[in-house]
């Protein structure tokens, strides 16, 4: 595996290797309760306190747990510390305990954490799988935010429940439906490949399809 | 990894039963302790919750009790060696001569999208509903959901005459029984009429049978 | 395609008829959002093949007359590009563009998509608010508001009479409320091979056998197949947006079952739906089985699995 | 009326032919060079047995059967060989090809050399006198006619299937020779009958030419059990799997011939031209062509000897007028377009079609748009429309899978797409890279 | 008799489990884009859901009744040791069976469907019927959705897709279209 330095291992997750935007990890959640900023950040910041507290048990634990039943132990380990930010969500903010519902116990199958776990934290010092947590964490932040932004915007014409248009705004109910979710996500997703296709050298324009030339040399 | 794979020491299996035994030790152990730390908040919570909606029904008496519906019939306490937990109850109200204003009965149902779960207050004397709450509801934002936050909408159960009767709305008609349905939520407005009546159906009778038991 | 536009100006006739200038308006909202996202974003690849004159007339048609006119154009836009371009442009899209529109409109504003006028009181008249502020709710005067008979019927059990139907003098959407002319306009494209008859004959069948049979058996609870045949979008559905060559089956057995399949969602939503009416719905899920329908539908190739008549 | 025999699908272009339909056959004036392709049939080419500076006579061979498969050339004309070089191919390619400069008119008399008396012949001898006449089917493909008739032990044919269907547009030399000659086309179903062993034959006519019908019902032989069929005027009727589909009622199977289900079809071109042969005593070196589209001036149906280059043709039919659009060998549903006056015609030339900017289908391509009227249009029932999009996205294995190698390249979707995407031009080539990366694969 | 076949239809498209609760979106993602593989997929979400409803119930009525809190961490244990337990069995019964669903059953432990259905099933209470219901609608509707998914993509991958809008943006385009189109079935069988 290639060396990289502290920078790189909390920047990465952010943006770059962003886990929701990017590699399509954990959409439930992005798409389950992104219809307030509110819950967005709430499932944010639980998602990153299971994964900065699994990662690093991980990392501390990694040499006594063998290898034969470390994803089991993962999994253990992650369900516990989503039983205790449901509880704790339970018992701080019950009103958004129940608007999140049964998706904060599903934190537990969010393939991210059980990923960063495996590829990560499993293999690193305590020090580096904390930063990777923290970057990736953030990385999530973000992007649930920003669709929990653009669909609260467009849903409700307001953010963090604060109206922006006035009275008379027509909220766009369909934002803050399942069907949003998807399109807001699908948005975002063609909105940053085409500021990339932009921004990239523009490739030559192909009339067949990639791979014809391949078939045809094989 | 392969490599990695190839060369790792076999583990002996107790080390795997130990470790996995461990960690849910452990684990079990942690999710013990939050829990014993959390648990009185979310309790307090939760019956604080149960105790604005029961007064709101019920036009905020003096105090209220739970019954348990237990073998068809409503008892007020629960016999030794039966669970309460499973039980559905529902809770009466008293005034302050302490003579019972209501009964406080939530309900469960499909609507347009998924189960609405309410709760209302009811005068048996009168036959007359003292008020509606919507406790949870996942129907359609700006429409659906008017039956939770439109005013005017939940106003009309304060005093209507069982069984209700859904008319369209903008009738304007004095008949009590008569709830006005939410204009392009017909199907919602409906919902919560035919979830208090049903579950009237299923609890007049208990209710009537406690009062002459008395 | 210029033939469909052709063939879709009675229609739209009728409408300004029925509606007064709120219809054109609308009209001219939907298709302008059409026509601008198509030119916006595919830019020179767009086609002046009229393409998307019909997805903003046929999105036009089916939006109620009062509606605001940045509603509609909304629609337009949003059907053009989530249901056509990104797929790759003409041809190439699985969702009817202007169902797709209409269906987002129809969950995005829920009551705006619902408001049907009554009467006004002379033809020159606005519906609506068709001018409110883009991104502003409509002020609709209650008094405005009426019913369709699809309403009337599920929410007050009330019947309408078949002639208001066949001729279009009812409550409705634009484009939803003459059968006749439509019948007409599907009649003359059908002539011309630029539709399959089979999906509208389908549909029909499917609706008038289904309902007929509940109609038998508690004629008071569900409504006879010539009010579901002639009420709500079913005509304007059946001629003009089910049998959109690109969303429907290449086969004719594909077609067949493409179209019962509409009928039969279209009766299942409409009586025991939650909505009274399911056209515009029937006919996406339908959209979406149509490559299902095109693989299992594949007719037997000349010649293979021959079976004992052979030789 | 008892509706007419057919099959499924297919499409019903405009047929065209009022322009030679009623103009009787006439032999063109030999022309001053012919050119002799030694591919001039479907198998192996024939073997050169002469060589430059050769005078050879009409009807002498000039190149051999090299194998079953194979065919003889004989000479059309009497001349000198000029040369043996590359020259092209009526198919696109270039080729082999032997040049002779024709002699005068009065040094083209006939030598016979066959025996005429087939009916002192065994089966086995009347085969191999077929094969050395150079017999080939005339319908396009130019199989070679002994090959067919030879069928494995273990095909038994029960049923000579004639096929005067002349489906494709605009070409009508069969229906003249039906006119003309119906006791021409008895005598040569008689000769197959004779080589095959049996006594049944059908004859398939398109109902669009009732006197070919009549003529050919009022030759019927006594002795045999020989049967006109009039059959529906649809695209493609001629094709073989068609034309039993419609006569016989079963399928031919994916991959299989019409031995399969004990059928031989020939040509109605290709009986007549046996009985003509047999006639003659001369080999086959010359046969009718349907020289007609709008672009030409004078359309005819014309005797030209094989070998003779399209602008002769053309001459002979006075030339071309201006608006000419394309040039089609063949029909213009199946024809190969030509982009050289210089082409000769081979022996499956039976029609070269001029057609003028009016009459030409080739418009600008557009999207598909999914109507499904190929798949209403193919006879076997493929899926043009997602055959065409994998051929676009060069994926030739789904291609097979789908069954490609079925398609006969009717030209029916191209025919039927109102958005003018070559579909049938795509399957071409599909079918070649397939043939090419399976050679390919074997030799690997 | 009514209720139950609401509850089996809520699941399966009222309230879709992938087209409008967002579980199984890994599947619907990743394996959906061979209608084979998406209908093998759903045979084997069927089956584990199933399996899983009746443990759920299990376990909550006799062994967590007096832990809820532990709910979380032992449904995931049993789900996980379930699977692998589902996978030799079929294995031992039917190799055929195994062949086909085999390779998708280690698939399923973290999908979050299945646990998701756990979890939904205690929040409403539901008893073995009703689970057992609740499960199979939920099944179909995974299958429903992974199966118009798989045959769309088969469709849009012959399209000339823009280049943007290449995987991930299409694929979720189609999914809330889906979403839009399944709307139509709200108010299913409640509408009364």
């Amino acid at each position: 595996m290639r060396e990289t330095t502290r920078q790189e291992d909390l920047l990465r997750g952010i943006w770059r290797e962003n886990p929701v935007l990017i590699q399509l990890l954990g959409l439930c959640p992005a798409l389950a309760v992104t219809n307030s900023v509110e819950n967005a950040l709430a499932m944010g910041l639980a998602t990153f306190f299971v994964l900065c507290g699994s990662s690093l048990l991980v990392s501390t634990l990694k040499k006594l747990i063998p290898h034969e039943v470390r994803i089991s132990t993962y999994i253990l380990i992650i369900a516990t510390f989503v039983t205790v930010a449901d509880m704790t969500l339970e018992a701080v903010v019950p009103e958004i305990h129940k608007a999140l519902g049964a998706f904060i116990a599903l934190i537990v199958v969010n393939c991210m954490i059980l990923g960063r776990q495996e590829a990560f934290a499993s293999k690193r010092p305590v020090g580096r799988a904390l930063l990777d947590a923290v970057g990736t964490g953030v990385g999530f932040i973000i992007a649930l935010l920003l669709m929990g932004s653009l669909r609260e915007l467009l849903g409700n014409g307001s953010l963090l429940g604060i109206s922006l248009f006035g009275p008379s705004y027509e909220p766009w109910v369909v934002m803050i439906l399942p069907p949003g979710g998807f399109f807001a996500l699908g948005a975002l997703i063609l909105a940053l490949g085409w500021i990339q296709q932009r921004r990239a050298p523009r490739s030559q324009p192909q009339e067949w399809p990639e791979g014809v030339a391949d078939r045809e040399a094989a | 990894m392969n490599g990695a794979l190839s060369v790792r020491p076999e583990v002996p299996a107790w080390r795997l039963i130990t470790t996995m035994a461990l960690a849910g030790v452990l684990a079990g152990a942690l999710i013990v302790i939050v829990h014993q730390s959390t648990q009185p908040t979310i309790l307090r919570y939760k019956a604080e919750m149960l105790r604005r909606a029961v007064n709101q029904v019920l036009k905020q008496p003096e105090r209220y009790e739970t019954l348990y519906i237990y073998r068809g019939a409503l008892i007020a306490s629960v016999p030794e060696g039966v669970q309460s937990k499973g039980l559905d109850r529902l809770y009466v109200g008293y005034g302050a001569d302490d003579q019972a204003v209501g009964f406080a009965i939530a309900a469960a149902e499909p609507g347009f999208q998924d189960i609405v779960r309410l709760i209302f207050g009811y005068d048996a004397m009168a036959g007359r509903l003292l008020g509606m709450k919507v406790l949870e509801s996942k129907e359609t934002p700006g429409l659906g959901d008017k039956i939770e936050k439109d005013a005017v909408f939940v106003s009309q159960f304060d005093g209507a005459a069982t069984p209700l009767v859904g008319v369209k709305g903008g009738r304007g008609s004095d008949d009590p029984g008569e709830i006005d349905m939410i204009t392009g939520a017909t199907i919602s407005s409906r919902a919560v009429i035919r979830i208090i009546n049903n579950a009237l159906e299923r609890s007049v009778p208990l209710i009537a049978a406690r009062e002459a038991s008395r | 395609m210029w033939s469909v536009v052709a063939s879709l100006a009675p229609v739209v006739g009728a409408s300004i008829w029925f509606f007064g200038p709120s219809a054109l308006l609308v009209l001219i909202a939907s298709c302008a959002g059409a026509i601008c996202t198509e030119r916006g974003i595919a830019g020179t690849r767009a086609l002046r093949d009229g393409s998307g004159t019909i997805t903003g007339l046929l999105l036009g048609l089916t939006l109620p007359p009062g509606i605001p006119l940045w509603m509609a154009f909304l629609g337009g836009a949003f059907g053009m590009a989530f249901g056509k371009l990104v797929f790759g442009g003409l041809g190439q899209n699985v969702f009817n563009p202007a169902l797709l529109g209409r269906a987002f409109l129809q969950a995005a504003f829920p009551v705006a998509l619902t408001t049907w006028p009554a009467s006004a009181s002379s033809w020159w008249s606005l519906r609506g608010d068709n001018f409110a502020l883009p991104l502003m709710s409509p002020q609709v005067p209650d008094a405005l508001t009426g019913a369709t008979p699809l309403g009337l019927f599920k929410f007050e059990g009330q019947g309408t009479d078949l002639g208001s139907l066949l001729v279009g003098s009812t409550g409705g959407s634009l484009g939803e409320t003459c059968g006749l002319i439509i019948l007409l306009g599907g009649a003359y494209l059908a002539l011309r091979g630029h539709l399959n008859w089979r999906i509208p004959a389908s549909i029909f069948a499917s609706v008038a056998l289904l309902a007929g049979l509940l109609h038998l058996i508690d004629a008071e609870q569900y409504p006879g197949p010539v009010f579901m045949l002639f009420s709500g979008g079913l005509m304007l559905g059946a001629v003009y947006m089910a049998t959109d060559m690109v969303t429907s089956p290449v086969s004719g057995l594909g077609c067949w079952v493409f179209g019962a399949g509409i009928g039969a969602l279209v009766v299942i939503i409409r009586i025991w739906g939650g909505l009274p009416e399911g056209v515009m719905y029937s006919i996406l899920l339908m959209n979406a089985l149509v490559p299902f329908i095109n693989r299992v539908t594949q007719p037997r190739v000349f010649g293979t699995n021959l079976g004992s008549s052979a030789s | 009326m008892r509706s007419l025999l057919s099959f499924r699908h297919g499409v019903h272009p405009p047929d065209h032919k009022q322009a030679t339909e009623h103009i009787p056959v006439r032999r063109m004036s030999f022309p001053d060079e012919v050119i002799l392709h030694l591919r001039q049939h479907t198998g192996k080419p024939a073997r050169l047995c002469v060589k430059p500076g050769d005078r050879v006579e009409r009807g002498d061979v000039v190149a051999q059967a090299d194998g079953f498969v194979s065919s003889p050339v004989h000479a059309t004309t009497t001349g000198t060989i000029v040369a043996l070089e590359l020259w092209p191919h009526p198919d696109g390619s270039r080729s082999q090809a032997l040049r002779i400069a024709v002699e005068r008119h009065s040094a083209q008399v006939p030598r016979p050399r066959l025996v005429p008396e087939w009916r002192t012949l065994s089966a086995k001898e009347l085969i191999a006198a077929i094969r050395d006449a150079g017999l080939v089917g005339l319908g396009g493909a130019a199989f070679p006619t002994h090959v067919k008739l030879s069928p494995p032990e273990d095909k038994k044919i029960d049923t000579l299937l004639i096929n005067g269907c002349e489906c494709e547009p605009y070409l009508t030399a069969d229906h003249r020779a039906m006119v003309e000659h119906p006791e021409k086309v008895q005598h040569g179903i008689r000769i197959l009958l004779h080589a095959l062993g049996i006594e049944r034959a059908m004859i398939g006519i398109e109902s669009n030419k009732p006197d070919a019908v009549e003529a050919l019902r009022a030759t019927l032989p006594d002795d045999l059990d020989v049967t006109v069929h009039p059959l529906r005027v649809k695209y493609p009727q001629g094709a073989e799997k068609m034309l039993i589909r419609a006569l016989i009622g079963c399928e031919v199977p994916s991959g299989g011939l019409p031995m399969d289900v004990g059928v031989l079809v020939q040509n109605i071109a290709s009986v007549e031209m046996i009985a003509t042969v047999f006639e003659s005593g001369l080999p086959l070196i010359e046969r009718t062509v349907s020289v007609t589209g709008g672009g030409v001036r004078r359309p005819a149906n014309l005797t030209v000897p094989i070998g003779t280059k399209l602008r002769d043709v053309l001459d002979a039919c006075g030339g071309l007028t201006e608006d000419v659009e394309e040039i089609v060998f063949g029909g213009p549903m199946m024809g190969m377009a030509q982009a050289d006056l210089n082409v000769p015609t081979v022996k499956g030339t039976g029609g070269i079609v001029v057609l003028s900017k009016g009459e030409s289908r080739q418009g600008e391509t557009h999207p598909c748009i999914r109507c499904g009227h190929c798949l209403d249009a193919c006879p076997i029932f493929l899926n043009p429309q997602n055959l065409g999009a994998l051929a676009l996205a060069r994926r030739w294995d789904e291609m097979e899978a789908q069954n490609l190698m079925d398609c006969m390249l009717c030209g029916c979707c191209s025919y039927a797409c109102p958005s003018s995407i070559p579909l049938s031009q795509l399957f071409a080539l599909a079918k070649t890279s397939l043939r090419k990366s399976s050679i390919k694969g074997k030799a690997a | 008799m009514q209720e139950l076949f609401w509850i089996l239809l809520s699941a399966m498209v009222v309230n879709n489990f992938t087209l409008s609760l967002f579980l199984g979106l890994c599947p619907f993602m990743g394996v959906s884009s061979r209608v084979e593989t998406a209908l093998r997929m759903g045979a084997a979400n069927i089956f584990v859901l199933t399996i899983t409803s009746i443990c759920a119930w299990f376990l909550n009525t006799f062994v967590l009744a007096e832990a809820p809190y532990l709910r979380l961490i032992s449904f995931i244990v049993v789900i996980a040791s379930l699977v692998q337990i589902v996978e030799m069995v079929i294995k031992k019964l039917s190799p055929t069976l195994f062949r086909q669903l085999g390779i998708f059953l280690p698939l399923i432990t973290t999908n979050c469907a299945i646990l998701g259905l756990a979890i939904f099933q205690t929040n409403r209470g539901y008893g073995l019927l009703e689970g057992l219901f609740f499960a199979i609608g939920a099944g179909l509707g995974l299958t429903l959705a992974l199966v118009l998914m798989a045959s769309i993509r088969e469709n849009s991958e012959l399209a000339s897709v823009p280049e943007v809008a290449k995987g991930t943006g299409l694929t979720l385009i189609i999914a809330g279209s889906l979403s839009l189109a399944f709307m139509g079935f709200a108010g299913l069988l409640s509408a009364a």
